[in-house]
C-alpha cells in the first residue's frame, strides 16, 4: 500500500473538525486553546504534506509551516497570558461566564 | 468665478452664515437675516431684469449666465451654473420666503442657531436653483434638506422628535432613490466616444441615455424629487413634519423646499429622460392626480391647522406634478405658476398659522373660533390666503390653476383624440373637481376659525399683528396678488425656458 | 542577496526606527521624562509620515518589487500607507490623555510599541505579494492588539474583550491558514503571481470553499458580517483609543489587503466566485450592522456597529474591481478615519472627563458643552453621507465607483446599499437628537478638554469640512489609482 | 369708441374697493358711504352714457345701414395667455345686452348705495359695523359684475364669475358673528363653485375644439372694414359645430360634444341663477343685509347665468338639445320655486323663491326662442323680462329691507297691517307685485306677456305651464302683500317704537325703482335687443289672446289671495289642513337641503372623507411607519446573534464561510 497524500490529508482534516468541535464545546479555555493549536496544527499538516506530495521541487510549504508554528507559539503565550488575567479578575476561565458584554 | 452673477446666490448666505456666526446679540443676528434677504430679493429682482433684457436681445440659449467650473476632474464634476426663466422665478420666490421667514421668526428662542440652520437651508436652495450640474444639484439638495431635522426637532412642537425623525428619513429615502438615478444617469449620460458628463445641458443635447435604462431611470429620479413635491403615497411626512415645524421652516419648507421637488421632476427626470417620461408617465399620472383629489378630501376632515394646510400643500403639489407630466408648454408653465403660487401662498398660511398658534397656543380649529373680531389683521389674511387657495382670479392660484387645466385638458384631448387613451383626460378632469373641494376645505376653516362668535373668552385679550408680522404677511399677499392680476409677465418669463431647443428636447 | 532591496521598504523602514526610538526612549529615560513619551513617539510619526509625502513628492516612490516577489511598493500603496499614518498620528494625539493618566501609568511605553508594531504588520499586508508574507503581517497586526486590548488592567470588560479578540482571532486564522492551506494545495505556489495565472484556467469546490475562507479569515479583520460577532464586544471593552485605532486604522489597511488579495490572487475567477459572496456579504454587512446599530446605547458599542456597516460601504469599492473604485475606496477610508476619529475624539474626551460613554447620558449635551457636541454632530452627518461634510463625497464616489461595473446587479446592490443609509441616517440622527433636541438636564456637566484632545478634534473637523470641498484629495488618488499597477488585474 | 370712459366703468369700482378696503377703518362712517355712493354715481353716469352711446349714437361700430346693432369691442389686453390661439385678454365689449345689463346693473348698484346710507344704521343713526367694509365689498361685487357683463371672452367671464360668487360670499357672510350667516355664505359659495366645475369644463371642451375663448369667433362674424366690430351670424356658430362634428371624436356618450360642452357651460349657469337642483343657496343667501339681496341675489349675479346662456345663444342654437335641456329645467324651477313660495313664512325666502321663479321664466325663454318663430322673440323676452325684473324685484327686496328695518324681523307674523304706518313702502311694495304679477299696464305684464308667446310658439304644454306658474306668481306676491300690510292690526310690541317710513335715502330708491316698474314696460324693447341684432317691433308680436288670458289668470290669482289674506281668516289653515302632505313639503322646499346635507355630509364628508383621512393616517402613513416598526422588531429579533458568548461567535463565523462556500459552488453547478 502506498502511503499517499490523502492518507495525510484525511487525519489533518479530521485534525482540524476535532479543533474546531472542541473549541466550541469546551468550557475551559485552556481545553479550547488546545483546540485551536489542534487546528493550526492541521493546517502545518495540510502545508507540508502538499509541498512533500505534490510539490517537492521547492519548499515554500515547509517554510510556510515554520512560520505558522512560530505564530501559532505566539498566539498561545499571548492567550495564556490573558486568560490568566481573566482569572485574576473573575476566579474561573469558565468561557461561558464571559458574557458581560452581548447584544 | 465671481464675475458671474448666480455664484452670488451662494456667496450671500455664505456670508450670512459667517455673519449670524460672528454675531452676539440677537439685533445682530436679525440684522444679518434681514438684510441678507434683501440683498438677495434685489439680487434677484435684477437678475430677473436682466434675463428679460437678454432675452428680449434674442438670447434663445436653454440657460443663460452659464460658467463651469471643474471640480472633480476624474469625474467631470463640474460647479457649473445656469439659469432660465424657471430658475429665476424660484430664486426669487426663496429669496422672498428667506425675508419673509426671517420676519416670522423674530422672537425665536436660541435665534443664532436658529438662523444658522436657516440660513444654511436656504444655500442648498439657492444653489440648487443655480446649478446645472447633477453632482452639484444633488449635492445642494441634500445640503437643503438635513437642517430641517434639527429645526423641527429643536424649534418644533407636538410630536417633534416623531416629525422631524419622520420627514428627515423619508426625505433623504427619496434623495437615495434619486442618488442611484442620477449616478445612472451619468454612466449613460453621453454616446460611446464622448466623455461622460454629469452636465444637464450636455446630457439633454446628447439625449444619449438608452430607453431600456430610461425606463429604469426615470422612476428613480421622479420618485426621489417626487418625494419631497409630495407624491402621493410619498407624502405623509408632510402632514407630520408641517405640523410640528416651527413657523419659518414650514414657510420655507412647504414654499421653498417642496418646490424643489417639482422643479427637479421637471429639470432631471423629464428633460433628461425624455423617452421615458412619454411611456411611463401614466403611472405617475395615476399617482399625481390622485394626490390632488387625495390631499383635498383628507384636508376635509381634519381639525388642525397646520394638517390642513399640508394636506392642501399635498393637493397642490401633486398638481404641480401632474401638470409637469402633461408635457406640453401650457401645462408645465402652469405648473411653474403654481410652483410659485403655491410658495407664495402657503407661506402666507404657514406664517398665519404660526402667529395665530403663538397667540392662542392651539392650532385646533375647534378650539378657536371668532378670531375676526379678535385678530382682524391676521384674520383678514388668512382670508385672502384662502381666496388665492381656492382659486379666486385676481390672485395666483388661479391662474396657475387655470393655465394647468387648459394646458392638461389639450394635452388629455391630444390623447384622446389621438387614440391613445383617456388617462390624461380623465385625471385632468378629476383635478378639476379639485377646486370645489379645496373651497370646501377652505372655507370650512375659514368659517370656524374666523368667523362665527367667540369661541374661547380667554381669547378676547389676544393682540392683533406686530409691525415684523405684518411686514412679513404683507409683503406675501403683495407677491400673490401681482401674480394674480399680471400673470402674463410670470409665464413669459416661464415660457422664456420653452426655447425650441427644449421642444426638441423634449420631443413636442 | 540585493541589499538594495530594503531602499524599496522606505515607510517600513522609517515605522521601525519610530518603533526602536520610542522603545528606546520607554526603556533608558529617566522617569521623569517619560510623560513626555506621547508626544516624543507622535512627533516621530508626524516626521516618519511627512518623509513619506516627500518621497511622494519627489517622486521616488514608483512601482518596486522586491525580494523575489515577495514585496511591492506603488504610489497606490504609499498613499494609503500615508493615511494610515495620518490616523495613526490622530489616534495618538486623542490618546495623550489617556495614556498620561494614572492608571496607564507603568504600560505607558507599552500602547507605543504595541501599536507601531500592528501598524508595521499592516505595511506588511498591504505591500505582501506573498502569501507568507501576508501572514507574518496579519499576525503580527493582530496578536499585539489582543494585548492592546487588554492594557486597561483594572476594567474586567478589557480582559473580557481581550479573551474574545484573541480567540476569535486565531479561530480566524486557523481558518484563513487552511483555506491558504487548500489554494497552495491547488497552485503550488504561494506567491500571488502565480497563484492569479494558475488560477485563470482553473475553478473546482475546494477552490470555492478556500476562496471563502480566505474571505472569511480577512472579513474578520474588517469585521464582515457574519465574521463581524467579535467587533461590539471588542470595542466596547478595549481602551476608547484602542477602539479608535481598531476601528479605523485595522479596518482600513484590511480593506486594502483585501482588494488587493481578491484582485491579484483571485482576479481571475471574480464573476465566477466571489463577486457573488461579496454581493452577499456586502448586503448583510450593511443590512445587519444597521440593524444592531439601532439599539445600542452605548457609544462604542454603537460605534462598533456603525463601523460594520461602514465596512460594508468600503466593500463597494473591492466588488467593483476598477481604478475608481480603488481610488473611491482609499477616499472613503480616509474620510472615515477623520469622521470616525472625530466622533472617537469625543467619546474619548468626554470618557476621559466623566466616565460616561451612555448615549443616555449625552441628552443635551449641547447646552453644556456646544462645541464637543458641535464636533460629534459633524462627525455623524460626515458618517451619514450628509453633504457638505467628507462623507458625503466618499459615499457618492463609492457609489459611482462601484456603478461603474455597470451591471445590473450592481444597481440592485447599490440601491440596497442606499436603502441602509436610511436606517444609519437614524441612528446618527439619533445621537444628533440626544445632544440637541433632548430637553433633559445632562448628566455630563461643562469640562475643559484637553489641548491635546481638542488639538485633535480641530484636526478632524477640519479634514470632515474639507476633504470633501478641496477636490484635488479625490483626484489624486484617482489619479494614483489609475496609473497603479493594480490596474492590469482590474482589467480582467 | 373712446377707450376712457370704459375704463373708468371698470376701474373706479375697482378702486373704490381697494380704496375703502384698506383706508376705510381710518374714515368716519358717513365719509366711506358718501365716496362708495359717489363713485357709484359716476359709474352710474358713465354706463349711461356709454349705453346711451351705443343704443341711440348711431355710430357705425354700433349700428349698421340695415339697422342692426352690432358688437364692438372696445379694447382688450391680453391678460394672460396660454398657447398660440387660446389667449385670456381682459377687455369690455359692447352688444345690446352687455349695454343693458350696465345700465341694469349701475342702476340698481346706485339705488342699493344710496339705499344702504339708510339701511345700515339703526333707529339712533348709529352705523353698524363694518360698514366701510359693506361699501368696500359692494364696490368689488359692482366691478366684478360689470366685468363679467362687458367679457368679450369667455373666460373672462368666468374670472369675474368667480370674483361674483366670492364678493356674494363676502356679503351674504357679513354679519360674520352670526353663524347661520356664516353657514349661508360657504353654501353659497359651495354650490356655486361645484356648478362652476361644470362651467370650466365647458370652457375647456369648447376652446379646445373651437380653438378660442372670444365671443365674437364663437359667435359672430367680423364686419368688413371696421376693427372690432362684428355681427351675430349663425354661420359663424356652424363653423364652431363643424369643428366639433370633424374631430375625431364628435360623439360623446350618446350625446354630441357640443352639446356636452354647452349643457356643462349651463350646469355653471344652473349655480349662478339658481336653477334646481343648484338653487339652495339662494334662499339661504338671504342671510345677507337686504340691500345685499336686492343687488346680488335678485336683479344682477343671480340673473348672470342667463346672460351667460343669451351670450352663447347662437350656439345654442346649433344644439337644440341643449335648448331643451335649459327649457325642462327652467320649467320645473319656476314651478317648484313658485309651489315653495306659497308657504314661505319670511318675507326674504318668499322673494328669493320668487326670484328663482321668475330667473327661471327667464331660462325657459331662451330656451323656447327659436329664430323662425317670431325672430326669435323668447331670447328678446328673457332680456326684457330680466331688465323690468331687476327693477321690480330689487324694489320688492328695498321694500321687504324697509319692512325689516322697520319692524326688525323678517317673519310677516311680525308685521300685519302695516299700511298705515309705512306710506312709501306700501305703495312701492304694491307696485312691485303688480309688476311681478303682471297687471297691465305695469313692466311685468310686458315682458312676461312675451315669454308666454314664445312659449306657446315652442309647444302648449310649455305654454300652459308657465301660465299656470305666472298665476302662482300672482298668488304668492299677493298673499305675502296682504299678509305683510293687511290681515290684520299692527301689534307694537312693549317698549317699541311704532314703525314708520324710512328716511329719504331709503325711499328714493323705492320710488324711483316703483317709477322704473311703472313704465319700463312701456321701452320699445325689441327695437334695442334681439338675438341677431335685427330690431323689431315686438308690439307686433304680441298675442292679445295671450295677453288676455294671462291678465285673467293673474286676476284671478291675486282675487282669490285677496279673498284668502286680506282679512285674518281661518280659510289659509284649512287649506293648509286640507292637503298637510303637500303644505309640509312645500314649507320644506321639498326636502332639497336635507338631501344635500346627506349627500355632503353623511355621504361625501362622512364615507369619503373620514375614510380617506383614516386610510392615510393608518394605512399609507401606517405603512410608512411600519418600515420603521419592523426595522425595530427585526433589529430586536436577531439580537440573540450577538449573544456575547465566543463559541456562538465561532459557530455563526463557521457556518457563515461555510454557506458562503457550498453556496457558491451550488450556483455554479
Amino acid at each position: 500500500m502506498e502511503i499517499t497524500a490523502v492518507y495525510y490529508l484525511i487525519p489533518a482534516l479530521i485534525m482540524f473538525c476535532c479543533g474546531v468541535y472542541g473549541f466550541i464545546t469546551r468550557k475551559n479555555m485552556i481545553a479550547m486553546l488546545i483546540s485551536l493549536e489542534l487546528m493550526l496544527n492541521a493546517v502545518d499538516i495540510n502545508f507540508v504534506v502538499f509541498n512533500r506530495f505534490l510539490y517537492p521541487e521547492q519548499m515554500e510549504g515547509m517554510f510556510f509551516t515554520l512560520f505558522a508554528i512560530a505564530i501559532a507559539a505566539a498566539e498561545t503565550a499571548l492567550a495564556i497570558a490573558i486568560i490568566i488575567n481573566i482569572f485574576r479578575a473573575a476566579k474561573n476561565i469558565d468561557v461561558r461566564s464571559l458574557n458581560e458584554m452581548k447584544f | 468665478m465671481f464675475s458671474n452673477i448666480l455664484i452670488y446666490f451662494v456667496i450671500i448666505p455664505l456670508l450670512m452664515l459667517a455673519g449670524t456666526g460672528l454675531c452676539r446679540g440677537v439685533r445682530g443676528i436679525r440684522a444679518v437675516a434681514v438684510t441678507g434677504s434683501i440683498a438677495l430679493i434685489a439680487l434677484s429682482v435684477y437678475l430677473l431684469v436682466d434675463y428679460i433684457g437678454l432675452r428680449a436681445a434674442g438670447d434663445s440659449a436653454p440657460m443663460l449666465y452659464t460658467d463651469s467650473w471643474m471640480w472633480f476632474e476624474p469625474l467631470n464634476i463640474h460647479l457649473a451654473v445656469g439659469v432660465d426663466g424657471i430658475s429665476i422665478a424660484m430664486l426669487l420666490l426663496s429669496s422672498i420666503i428667506l425675508f419673509t421667514g426671517s420676519f416670522a421668526s423674530w422672537n425665536i428662542p436660541q435665534p443664532k442657531e436658529f438662523f444658522l440652520w436657516l440660513i444654511l437651508l436656504s444655500t442648498g436652495v439657492f444653489g440648487f436653483f443655480i446649478s446645472i450640474d447633477l453632482f452639484t444639484m444633488f449635492m445642494f439638495y441634500e445640503v437643503a434638506l438635513i437642517p430641517m431635522y434639527l429645526l423641527i426637532g429643536v424649534w418644533g412642537s407636538g410630536r417633534k422628535n416623531y416629525s422631524a425623525m419622520k420627514l428627515t428619513l423619508m426625505l433623504m429615502g427619496g434623495s437615495a432613490f434619486l442618488m442611484l438615478g442620477l449616478i445612472g444617469i451619468y454612466y449613460h449620460s453621453a454616446p460611446a466616444g464622448h466623455e461622460l458628463t454629469w452636465n444637464l445641458l450636455e446630457i439633454a443635447a446628447y439625449d444619449a441615455v438608452p430607453h431600456g435604462w430610461q425606463s429604469f431611470l426615470f422612476p428613480m429620479t421622479f420618485v426621489g424629487f417626487g418625494v419631497l413635491g409630495a407624491m402621493f403615497p410619498f407624502h405623509t411626512w408632510s402632514p407630520d413634519g408641517h405640523a410640528s415645524a416651527p413657523t419659518a421652516v414650514s414657510m420655507l419648507h412647504a414654499g421653498v423646499l417642496m418646490k424643489l421637488g417639482g422643479y427637479g421632476c421637471f429639470r432631471v427626470a423629464i428633460y433628461l429622460m425624455p423617452w421615458a417620461a412619454q411611456e411611463l408617465a401614466w403611472i405617475f399620472l395615476i399617482l399625481t392626480g390622485t394626490s390632488v383629489v387625495y390631499g383635498a378630501f383628507c384636508a376635509c376632515v381634519k381639525t388642525d391647522l397646520k394638517y390642513i394646510n399640508a394636506y392642501s400643500s399635498v393637493s397642490h403639489c401633486g398638481l404641480v406634478l401632474f401638470a409637469i407630466l402633461m408635457l406640453n408648454t401650457t401645462a408645465m408653465t402652469g405648473a411653474i405658476m403654481q410652483m410659485l403660487s403655491h410658495g407664495l401662498m402657503t407661506a402666507l398660511f404657514f406664517a398665519l398659522i404660526g402667529m395665530i398658534y403663538g397667540r392662542t397656543h392651539t392650532r385646533e380649529i375647534t378650539q378657536m373660533g371668532g378670531m375676526m373680531q379678535i385678530l382682524p389683521y391676521l384674520s383678514v389674511c388668512y382670508v385672502i390666503a384662502g381666496f388665492a387657495s381656492l382659486g379666486l382670479p385676481g390672485l395666483s392660484g388661479f391662474v396657475a390653476e387655470m393655465t394647468i387645466f387648459v394646458g392638461s385638458f389639450q394635452a388629455g384631448m391630444a390623447d384622446y383624440l389621438g387614440g391613445e387613451g383617456s388617462l390624461r383626460l380623465v385625471f385632468t378632469i378629476i383635478a378639476c373637481c379639485s377646486i370645489v373641494i379645496t373651497a370646501v376645505y377652505i372655507l370650512r376653516v375659514v368659517g370656524k376659525l374666523l368667523l362665527g362668535p367667540v369661541y374661547d373668552d380667554h381669547h378676547r385679550s389676544l393682540t392683533d399683528a406686530t409691525w415684523w408680522e405684518r411686514l412679513s404677511t404683507a409683503t406675501l399677499i403683495i407677491a400673490v396678488a401681482a401674480i394674480g392680476c399680471f400673470p402674463n409677465f410670470f409665464s413669459n418669463l416661464i415660457k422664456t425656458t420653452f426655447t425650441p431647443e427644449i421642444f426638441t428636447v423634449l420631443g413636442m | 542577496m540585493d541589499y538594495s532591496q530594503f531602499l524599496a521598504m522606505k515607510q517600513e523602514i522609517a515605522l521601525l526606527v519610530v518603533f526602536l526610538l520610542v522603545f528606546l526612549y520607554d526603556t533608558f529615560m529617566p522617569k521623569s521624562t517619560q510623560k513626555a513619551l506621547p508626544a516624543f513617539s507622535i512627533i516621530l510619526m508626524l516626521l516618519a509620515t511627512a518623509a513619506g509625502f516627500c518621497s511622494h513628492c519627489l517622486g521616488s516612490d514608483t512601482t518596486v518589487v522586491a525580494f523575489a516577489g515577495m514585496y511591492e511598493t506603488s504610489a497606490v500603496i504609499a498613499a494609503i500607507k500615508g493615511i494610515l499614518n495620518i490616523g495613526v498620528v490622530i489616534v495618538l494625539l486623542q490618546s495623550i490623555k489617556w495614556a498620561n493618566g494614572e492608571s496607564m501609568l507603568m504600560r505607558r511605553g507599552e500602547f507605543y510599541e504595541l501599536l507601531l508594531v500592528t501598524l508595521f504588520g499592516m505595511y506588511l499586508m498591504i505591500s505582501a505579494r506573498h502569501f507568507l508574507v501576508f501572514i507574518i503581517g496579519l499576525e503580527s497586526a493582530s496578536l499585539p492588539l489582543a494585548a492592546m486590548v487588554a492594557l486597561d488592567k483594572n476594567r474586567y470588560e478589557s480582559h473580557e474583550a481581550a479573551v474574545k479578540y484573541i480567540l476569535t482571532a486565531v479561530f480566524s486564522s486557523a481558518v484563513f491558514m487552511m483555506g491558504l492551506s487548500f489554494v497552495y494545495g491547488l497552485t503550488g505556489s504561494l506567491y500571488f503571481e502565480n497563484i492569479y495565472f494558475a488560477l485563470t484556467n482553473q475553478l473546482n469546490m475546494l477552490l470555492v470553499i478556500a476562496i471563502a475562507f480566505v474571505i472569511s479569515g480577512i472579513g474578520f479583520k474588517l469585521s464582515l458580517v457574519p465574521f463581524h460577532l467579535w467587533t461590539a464586544d471588542v470595542y466596547q471593552g478595549a481602551p476608547t483609543s484602542v477602539t479608535s485605532y481598531l476601528s479605523v486604522i485595522s479596518k482600513g489597511a484590511a480593506a486594502f489587503a483585501f482588494l488587493v488579495i481578491l484582485a491579484q490572487v483571485f482576479g481571475p475567477v471574480y464573476s465566477k466566485v466571489w463577486e457573488w459572496m461579496l454581493y452577499a456579504l456586502i448586503i448583510l454587512t450593511i443590512t445587519v450592522g444597521n440593524l444592531f446599530a439601532i439599539r445600542q446605547r452605548n457609544m462604542k458599542r454603537f460605534l462598533a456597529f456603525s463601523s460594520v456597516s461602514q465596512a460594508g460601504y468600503i466593500m463597494l469599492g473591492v466588488i467593483a474591481m476598477n481604478a475608481m473604485g480603488m481610488a473611491a475606496m482609499m477616499y472613503y477610508i480616509l474620510v472615515y478615519i477623520f469622521s470616525n476619529l472625530a466622533a472617537f475624539g469625543v467619546i474619548g474626551a468626554i470618557e476621559n472627563a466623566t466616565g460616561k460613554v451612555s448615549m443616555d447620558d449625552y441628552r443635551g449635551l449641547y447646552k453644556t458643552n456646544p462645541r464637543l457636541s458641535v464636533a460629534m454632530m459633524l462627525a455623524m452627518f460626515s458618517l451619514a453621507g450628509i453633504p457638505p461634510f467628507a462623507g458625503f463625497f466618499s459615499k457618492f464616489f463609492i457609489f459611482t465607483g462601484a456603478i461603474n461595473q455597470g451591471s445590473v446587479a450592481i444597481y440592485v446592490l447599490v440601491l440596497i446599499a442606499l436603502i441602509n443609509t436610511i436606517i444609519s441616517l437614524y441612528y446618527y440622527l439619533l445621537v444628533v437628537k440626544a445632544m440637541f433636541i433632548s430637553e433633559e438636564e445632562c448628566v455630563i456637566g461643562w469640562f475643559r478638554s484637553s489641548f491635546s484632545e481638542r488639538l485633535g478634534l480641530w484636526i478632524t473637523v477640519g479634514g470632515i469640512l474639507l476633504l470633501g470641498l478641496v477636490s484635488c484629495v479625490y483626484s489624486s488618488l484617482l489619479n494614483l489609482a489609475e496609473v497603479s499597477p493594480m490596474n492590469m488585474y482590474f482589467m480582467s | 369708441m373712446e377707450m376712457t370712459i370704459p375704463v373708468l366703468i371698470l376701474a373706479i369700482p375697482l378702486f373704490m374697493f381697494l380704496f375703502l378696503g384698506l383706508l376705510g377703518m381710518k374714515m368716519s362712517h358717513k365719509l366711506a358711504g358718501t365716496l362708495g355712493t359717489l363713485g357709484m354715481g359716476t359709474i352710474l353716469v358713465l354706463s349711461y352714457y356709454t349705453a346711451f352711446q351705443y343704443f341711440f349714437s348711431g355710430a357705425p361700430e354700433f349700428i349698421n345701414a340695415a339697422g342692426e346693432r352690432l358688437q364692438y369691442l372696445v379694447f382688450d389686453q391680453t391678460w394672460l395667455q396660454f398657447t398660440e390661439k387660446l389667449v385670456i385678454k381682459v377687455g369690455f365689449f359692447l352688444d345690446p345686452i352687455s349695454a343693458m345689463m350696465l345700465v341694469v346693473i349701475t342702476t340698481i348698484s346706485f339705488m342699493v348705495h344710496l339705499y344702504s346710507m339708510g339701511y345700515m344704521r339703526d333707529h339712533h343713526g348709529v352705523y353698524e359695523h363694518g360698514f366701510q367694509r359693506f361699501y368696500a365689498f359692494l364696490s368689488l361685487f359692482s366691478f366684478s359684475m360689470l366685468g363679467l357683463v362687458v367679457a368679450p371672452n369667455i373666460f373672462q367671464t368666468y374670472i369675474f364669475w368667480e370674483l361674483v360668487g366670492a364678493s356674494s360670499y363676502l356679503l351674504i357672510g357679513f354679519y360674520y358673528t352670526k353663524p347661520s350667516a356664516v353657514s349661508a355664505s360657504k353654501k353659497a359659495f359651495i354650490v356655486t363653485r361645484f356648478a362652476d366645475l361644470g362651467f370650466l369644463i365647458g370652457i375647456l371642451v369648447l376652446s379646445y375644439y373651437g380653438g378660442t375663448f372670444n365671443f365674437a369667433e364663437l359667435t359672430s362674424a367680423p364686419v368688413e372694414g371696421l376693427a372690432g366690430v362684428s355681427q351675430v351670424s349663425l354661420g359663424t356658430a356652424e363653423g364652431i359645430k363643424a369643428m366639433f362634428t370633424n374631430s375625431a371624436a364628435p360623439v360623446f356618450m350618446g350625446a354630441s360634444v357640443l352639446t356636452w360642452a354647452l349643457v356643462l357651460i349651463f350646469m355653471g349657469c344652473m349655480g349662478k341663477s339658481a336653477m334646481m337642483p343648484l338653487h339652495i343657496w339662494l334662499p339661504d343667501a338671504m342671510e345677507g343685509p337686504t340691500p345685499v339681496s336686492a343687488l346680488i341675489h335678485a336683479a344682477t349675479m343671480v340673473v348672470a347665468g342667463v346672460y351667460l346662456v343669451a351670450r352663447l345663444f347662437p350656439l345654442y342654437l346649433m344644439e337644440t338639445a341643449a335648448l331643451d335641456i335649459i327649457t325642462v329645467v327652467g320649467a320645473l324651477t319656476a314651478f317648484y320655486a313658485a309651489m315653495v313660495a306659497c308657504v314661505q313664512v319670511d318675507i326674504k325666502r318668499v322673494l328669493a323663491f320668487s326670484t328663482i321663479s321668475q330667473i327661471a321664466f327667464m331660462m325657459v325663454s331662451l330656451g323656447v326662442a327659436r329664430p323662425e318663430f317670431h325672430e326669435g322673440l323668447g331670447y328678446m323676452a328673457s332680456m326684457f323680462h330680466l331688465f323690468t325684473h331687476a327693477m321690480f324685484k330689487a324694489l320688492l327686496f328695498l321694500g321687504a329691507g324697509a319692512l325689516i328695518h322697520a319692524i326688525g324681523s323678517n317673519d310677516y307674523t311680525a308685521m300685519h297691517g302695516l299700511r298705515k304706518y309705512m306710506p312709501i313702502t306700501h305703495w312701492t311694495f304694491l307696485i312691485g307685485c303688480l309688476a311681478i304679477a303682471g297687471i297691465i299696464p305695469f313692466s311685468g305684464f310686458f315682458s312676461k306677456d312675451e315669454i308666454l308667446s314664445s312659449c306657446l310658439g315652442y309647444s302648449w304644454v310649455a305654454y300652459l305651464w308657465m301660465s299656470l306658474v305666472a298665476g302662482m306668481t300672482a298668488f304668492y306676491m299677493f298673499r305675502l302683500y296682504y299678509l305683510i300690510f293687511w290681515w290684520k292690526e299692527h301689534e307694537t310690541p312693549e317698549g317699541h317704537h311704532a314703525p314708520h317710513d324710512q328716511p329719504w335715502t331709503m325711499s328714493l330708491p323705492l320710488i324711483f325703482l316703483a317709477a322704473v316698474s311703472c313704465v319700463a314696460g312701456f321701452i320699445p324693447f325689441g327695437e334695442l335687443v334681439s338675438w341677431n341684432g335685427h330690431p323689431y317691433d315686438f308690439m307686433a308680436h304680441f298675442d292679445w289672446s295671450v295677453a288676455a288670458v294671462s291678465l285673467c289668470v293673474a286676476v284671478a290669482a291675486i282675487v282669490l289671495a285677496t279673498v284668502m289674506y286680506r282679512k285674518e281668516n281661518p280659510l289659509p289653515s284649512k287649506m293648509r289642513n286640507a292637503l298637510p302632505a303637500l303644505w309640509t313639503w312645500c314649507y320644506h322646499r321639498f326636502y332639497w337641503d336635507e338631501l344635500y346635507m346627506f349627500i355632503t355630509h353623511s355621504i361625501i364628508f362622512r364615507s369619503v372623507c373620514r375614510p380617506l383621512a383614516w386610510f392615510d393616517r393608518h394605512i399609507i402613513d401606517g405603512t410608512m411607519d411600519a418600515f420603521a416598526t419592523v426595522t425595530n422588531k427585526v433589529s430586536e429579533a436577531i439580537k440573540p446573534l450577538q449573544s456575547g458568548q465566543i463559541q456562538m461567535y465561532v459557530w455563526y463565523y463557521l457556518i457563515g464561510a461555510l454557506a458562503l462556500g457550498v453556496v457558491t459552488i451550488l450556483c455554479l453547478l
